[in-house]
């Protein structure tokens, strides 16, 4: 039988390339058949459509995202600390966060027993929730957000608020006084730096008359100095330290401050729950730093307008047949142009290294030609470079900061917001409002 | 302190900026070996000469001289016999306390077993005679040695480790770990079933069964989770009434052949609460 | 060795001092009884020509006959060591003045030298045990200490505690505690 | 039947596994008026245990916090979870074995922990040490002394909340700890001291380390301090927290940094000379105000004081022998010793009576830490929970010093 003789590979391969024809054959049957169908349905239904689709895309968004966040939050602050950090597992460690995942989603479980178990339970899911929500209404792009509200920024604040609701039922339902102390730490905090956080945006709501994000971005599409926070220093600076406070940060980590009360409002927390927190921090981080760029920076507008015009127009249609024939040849003569001359510089390297240098180097420059293409051909990739540029900068700020500042006491967290934040932000708009009617 | 509110911090952000950019201090640790000093005296080794004898004289001086008593000396001399011997146990032994003997993990020491035992020790030679003195039955020889005393007396336990060899920490430790022994007289509680015929007639069988099921234990054993103990009554005592429930001593009046299982279920109760 | 200090400390407490003032490298020692020893040291404290002001140190000495309390002075006057021995405490029951009022930082001291030989300490207001738990029975730096049957007596609470079946005791008193749903 | 005794299994139904309900300690009972009063709570009170499980704890310390809020109302320290009885072990060991009981102690600075004992047994022995044993002690406590400040400087700002202080403080600490390593052959329990001297001259690997890192100390220190001195947050959560007045201080027993933190001169190197200090310059650097800050001032104005000592130290280093001539077995005459120097958290003395035979008869340890943790209680009643920890941290108590 030819079957005992086979590799395992060579068994999966009998079985799987019957399997994969048929069912090719299948779908493609059912395609021809029921695809006008389908199109009709999608097409009657597109909002559905198109909200189950953003909605899988921005869940989807933030597990990548808060993996490398987190990456680059044990990497920097080790290279600030002198330490190396995580060096082993990917190139540069940059899979030990995913590993982190994945050992939290495989550890136990545990609850309590003298918590209260339905809240206990869905305090993970509320808190995770309000953070993913708010993805939703960030401008990544011109077009390229999932739901284009005309109220982004107070849906931003309401959803944002929301995430408070979480943290305190985990506080409440834990029952243990840390838990406790960190919920209303959470909600105190919370509460206090949400009103200098929306005052301080009133003003960049009176100067572009709206609350949709895409608009407010497309406001400072000018020059540099179009850009808020040149027009509106001061609320940037509220809006700065609000959005810290708002997203846990140091040096207003006053919920989860591990030398005063254990883990604040996790303490009770293991496995995945606690996945579910952690998560839901590095999230927001890069929400509000999305939030930041977009309203202060000028979302996905470049800073400077390169000095040359990057219109590349390439018509390939005029090849043919040969385009194919070319895509396929070229990765090798590339290869092999390029790893000849190395292999000619020196007898010590291998020729099996030349190649691989070869590829390698070749498949470095048809990335950047083909991204430059993209770059030149396809505006929103350009404005979403600019707008995660920006915001990963914001990012690595609130890292910088967590690697430098101790913490503020809550007392003095409080009286910040109320005494200064506060006036300064009614200072702003009593200001922004007077130019605007002075002008007018 | 700066005059310009801020300025500190800012400082302290282009500190750590600029050592964000300095070399690293990390030893790669399985890959760089940090090197020990000559003069570390982490580890202890033999050091043979140039011909490969030992340059060991066995004076026992290091021995000696060890205050926490890690070194200890023993071996075999020329002809193949045991002779050479240097152990804390006899040097220091009458200046060692029980503290010194827990913590090193050593059998009772000749001082303390030479003081008299405040106890019978007949039931405890008994228990260690049942299982010819094998210390691999220790469970077995503590739970019998609290059969019979009803506690785990001190000198029971030294009596128990000078007989198997077994180590004091060992003992005392095997008797902490379980929660059915216990080193306090008086706290053991029995609940005595008779089982003489006229009893199993009257319903002892079913009382049995309850208090089993409701305590979750065999027969004969202690109840896992209390200091109670269910037993078996050696002989029926004289007018007391038929199926026979004594508890501590104490003949149960109230139980009858009709009310045997609800009122085992009750006792059941009254102890679980 | 400061001479001066020996001829003021005679002078001064000539009569209350039970053995004549010691000297040897850079310490001086006087010897007070139980009942004299709060009275000389509130004088060895306040009085400007002594002047020890700091209490380096309170300890308590077992001898295997009477127990003993031993206080360190510091003086900015003398470069002297200064050391007060009460002797003379009964074993059966050892008891002495509190110097608490005086320097309230030997609160611990005191309680430390309670735990250690059982010497009771009058007015000292937290005089409890602080290296042994709450139940232990016996007083460890005695000489007449024995391990095996201490710890027979002690029911030693930190491991006990946990292994004791109890009901929750509210410590918060007006909240109840939840059961679990499988209590 | 036998039972032979393997491994235990929690299936075992003999092992008690307690139910949820019996995972409440019961509550203590009031033994003292104050343990009273402690326990007396108002309305709105409530107590929250810290450690000794809890990530702030220096070492195994519980304290139990009496809170209104956030505000502490009380605290009462609960200490022994480090009990090792170093006393009672002391006295059944002989006199060279007492010293490396004693030298776990205050593990971040264990120098001091032998420099004691071993004074007090000299003075027992009444011999002389040798000038250049003098001048090494004193080399390797001033270090060790570095060594142990900066890293309260570290710690203090990790219980602030800052990550990286802690991080650079040990890199500080681990060149000073590597140079010793190469010394006296140990990086954290040294065990160097002996009675009548040192055990091992300076070597070459350590004066090289030595060398190397005081050229370029001061301004590593310097550097690392930039973090954390001016930052306003810092400085705001310090700055006039946990106020101790000289008069309280002494009445209390403080020593040490926290003393000198209070304006009080007060130095065991000046007031009662030991070793070769008499000889040495250097300043008792003190501040005023008496409040975390200065407490942390303190400590690092003592690091420049130390490497200016070191520096003299190693100008003036004599030759001749490192260990005086000592029967190997230490019988000392009848009689009483008290021994004492100035460690890195105040006077550390050991109280050693010796009844004429090769072991202590009873050997007192006196700890600062001990005396320090006492305060907590007093600075930081009406502060805030996170107050505590600055507090706590700013006395730099070590908990392997004070459970003995």
């Amino acid at each position: 039988m030819v079957w005992s003789r086979m590799t395992p590979g060579g068994r999966a391969l009998a079985v799987l390339l019957p399997l994969l024809s048929v069912g090719g054959a299948v779908l493609t049957a059912l395609l021809v058949v029921a695809g006008p169908f389908i199109g009709a349905t999608i097409g009657a239904n597109l909002p559905i459509v198109r909200f189950l689709a953003a909605s899988v895309i921005t869940f989807l968004i933030t597990v990548p995202v808060a993996f490398l966040l987190i990456y680059m939050e044990m990497k920097i602050i080790a290279l600030m600390n002198l330490r190396i950090g995580p060096d082993r597992i990917g190139p540069g460690g940059a899979v030990m966060s995913v590993v982190h995942g994945l050992k939290v989603l495989k550890k136990e479980d545990f609850t309590p027993p003298s918590v209260d178990v339905p809240v206990f339970t869905l305090a993970p899911v509320v808190v995770y929730l309000a953070s993913f929500m708010t993805v939703m209404v960030i401008p990544f792009a011109p077009d390229l957000t999932s739901v284009g509200l005309e109220f982004g920024l107070l849906y931003f604040f309401a959803i944002g608020g929301l995430g408070v609701v979480g943290l305190m039922m985990a506080g409440w339902s834990s029952f243990n006084k840390y838990s406790l102390l960190g919920g209303i730490r959470a909600a105190a905090q919370s509460i206090s730096y949400e009103i200098p956080l929306t005052l301080s945006v009133v003003g960049i709501i009176i100067l572009t008359g709206t609350l949709s994000l895409p608009k407010i971005v497309e406001a400072q599409s000018g020059s540099l100095l179009d850009w808020f926070i040149f027009r509106q220093p001061l609320a940037a600076i509220i809006f700065f330290i609000a959005i810290t406070a708002e997203a846990n940060r140091t040096p207003f980590d006053n919920t989860e401050a591990d030398q005063e009360i254990v883990a604040g409002f996790a303490t009770e927390y293991s496995g995945m729950r606690f996945g579910f927190f952690f998560f839901a921090e590095y999230v927001n981080v890069f929400i509000v730093s999305a939030l930041f760029s977009a309203v202060f920076l000028g979302g996905s507008n470049a800073p400077i307008s390169l000095p040359f015009s990057p219109e590349i127009v390439v018509d390939l249609s005029g090849l043919g047949l040969l385009l194919p024939i070319a895509a396929g040849i070229a990765p090798l003569l590339g290869t092999l142009a390029i790893g000849l001359p190395i292999y000619a510089i020196s007898a010590r390297i291998k020729a099996w290294q030349a190649l691989l240098a070869g590829f390698l180097i070749f498949g470095a420059l048809s990335t950047a030609a083909i991204g430059f293409w993209a770059w030149a051909m396809l505006p929103p990739v350009a404005d979403l470079v600019w707008f995660l540029l920006k915001t990963f900068t914001l990012i690595f700020i609130f890292v910088w900061m967590r690697a430098t500042l101790p913490r503020a006491r809550i007392d003095q967290l409080m009286g910040f917001a109320w005494k200064w934040l506060l006036p300064a932000s009614l200072l702003n708009l009593f200001v922004t409002a007077a130019a605007v009617l002075l002008t007018a | 302190m700066a005059r310009i509110p801020g300025s500190g911090i800012v400082r302290g952000m282009a500190l750590t900026l600029t050592r964000f950019f300095q070399p690293k201090k990390t030893v790669m640790y399985p890959e760089v070996k940090p090197d020990i000093p000559p003069r570390n005296r982490g580890r202890l080794e033999l050091v043979t000469d140039e011909r490969g004898t030992l340059k060991c004289e066995t004076c026992f001086q290091c021995a000696q001289a060890c205050p926490i008593e890690c070194i200890d000396m023993g071996g075999t001399d020329t002809k193949g016999r045991y002779a050479v011997h240097w152990g804390p146990a006899e040097q220091y032994a009458e200046r060692r306390e029980e503290s010194a003997m827990r913590r090193s993990g050593r059998t009772v020491s000749d001082a303390a077993a030479a003081q008299e035992s405040s106890v019978d020790l007949r039931p405890v030679e008994a228990a260690l005679e049942r299982v010819d003195y094998d210390p691999h039955h220790m469970l077995q020889i503590l739970e019998s040695v609290q059969g019979a005393y009803g506690y785990l007396p001190v000198d029971a336990l030294k009596r128990i480790s000078r007989a198997t060899g077994a180590w004091y920490a060992m003992v005392y430790g095997t008797a902490t770990f379980y929660k059915h022994l216990t080193f306090e007289p008086g706290r053991n509680r029995t609940i005595a079933v008779c089982r003489c015929a006229n009893c199993l007639v009257a319903g002892a069988g079913r009382v049995i069964n309850t208090l089993s099921f409701e305590f979750g234990t065999e027969f004969g054993q202690a109840i896992p989770w209390s200091n109670l103990r269910l037993e078996a009554l050696s002989t029926h005592l004289p007018d007391a009434p038929s199926p026979l429930v004594v508890i501590d001593g104490e003949p149960q009046r109230e139980l009858s052949s009709r009310n045997a299982e609800s009122w085992a279920a009750a006792l059941a109760g009254r102890y679980a609460a | 060795m400061d001479r001066a200090l020996a001829t003021a400390l005679t002078e001064r407490f000539g009569s209350t001092l039970l053995t004549p003032v010691r000297q040897r490298f850079d310490e001086t020692e006087i010897r007070v009884s139980v009942a004299d020893a709060i009275e000389t040291l509130r004088a060895l404290h306040d009085e400007t020509e002594f002047a020890f002001e700091m209490l380096i140190d309170l300890c308590g000495v077992d001898t295997g006959e009477e127990m003993q309390v031993v206080y360190h002075l510091s003086s900015s006057r003398s470069g002297d060591w200064l050391r007060v021995i009460v002797p003379g405490i009964d074993r059966s029951a050892p008891r002495v003045n509190s110097l608490v009022s005086l320097w309230p930082g030997a609160e611990w001291m005191e309680r430390e030298a309670y735990d250690m030989f059982g010497i009771i300490f009058e007015g000292n207001r937290d005089l409890r045990r602080i290296y042994m738990p709450d139940d232990y029975a016996s007083h460890p730096l005695r000489k007449d200490f024995y391990l095996a049957d201490d710890a027979s007596r002690s029911p030693a609470a930190g491991v006990r505690n946990m292994e004791r079946a109890g009901t929750p005791v509210d410590a918060t008193r007006g909240t109840t505690l939840r059961k679990s749903p499988g209590a | 039947m036998t039972t032979p005794l393997t491994k235990p299994s929690l299936d075992d139904p003999r092992i008690a596994i307690p139910a949820a309900s019996e995972w409440y300690e019961p509550a203590p009972t009031a033994q003292t008026e104050r343990q009273a009063e402690f326990l007396n709570l108002r309305d709105g009170e409530m107590f929250v245990n810290m450690g000794p499980q809890h990530p702030s704890t220096h070492g195994v310390l519980r304290i139990v916090v009496k809170v209104n809020g956030e505000q502490v109302v009380d605290l009462d320290p609960v200490l022994g979870y480090l009990h090792r009885g170093v006393e009672k072990l002391c006295e059944n060991a002989d006199y060279h074995q007492a010293i490396c009981y004693t030298d776990p102690l205050e593990y971040v600075a264990s120098l001091f922990c032998e420099a004691a004992p071993v004074a007090a047994f000299e003075k027992l022995m009444d011999v002389e040490v040798p000038r250049r044993a003098q001048y090494i002690r004193v080399l390797t406590m001033e270090l060790n002394r570095i060594a142990s400040h900066t890293l309260f400087q570290g710690w203090m700002a990790l219980d602030l909340g800052g990550i990286t202080p802690i991080l650079w403080s040990f890199i500080e600490r681990d060149e000073i700890v590597d140079m010793l390593a190469a010394l006296t052959g140990q990086k954290l329990l040294y065990n160097y001291y002996r009675i009548g001297g040192v055990n091992g001259d300076l070597n070459h690997e350590f004066m090289s380390r030595l060398g190397n890192w005081m050229s370029r100390a001061a301004a590593q220190i310097d550097s690392n301090l930039g973090l954390m001195n001016e930052n306003e947050i810092f400085v705001r959560r310090t700055r006039g927290l946990g106020t101790l007045d000289a008069a309280t201080a002494l009445r209390m027993g403080v020593t040490g940094p926290n003393l000198r933190a209070t304006g009080v001169p007060f130095d065991l190197r000046r007031d009662h000379p030991y070793l070769v200090y008499p000889e040495l310059e250097f300043n008792v650097p003190t501040r005023d105000e008496g409040d975390s800050l200065a407490r942390y001032m303190v400590r690092i104005d003592e690091i420049r004081e130390s490497i200016r000592i070191i520096d003299q130290v190693l100008h003036e280093m004599p030759d001749g022998p490192v260990m005086a001539k000592l029967p190997r077995l230490i019988r000392p005459r009848p009689g009483r010793a008290f021994g004492a120097v100035e460690g890195p958290r105040g006077a550390y003395g050991v109280y050693a009576i010796s009844d004429g035979t090769d072991q202590p008869f009873r050997m007192r340890i006196h700890d600062p830490s001990f005396v320090h943790l006492q305060l907590v209680g007093p600075l930081t009643r009406g502060n805030l929970i996170a107050d505590t920890m600055a507090v706590m941290a700013s006395l730099d108590p070590v908990m392997g010093g004070v459970d003995k």
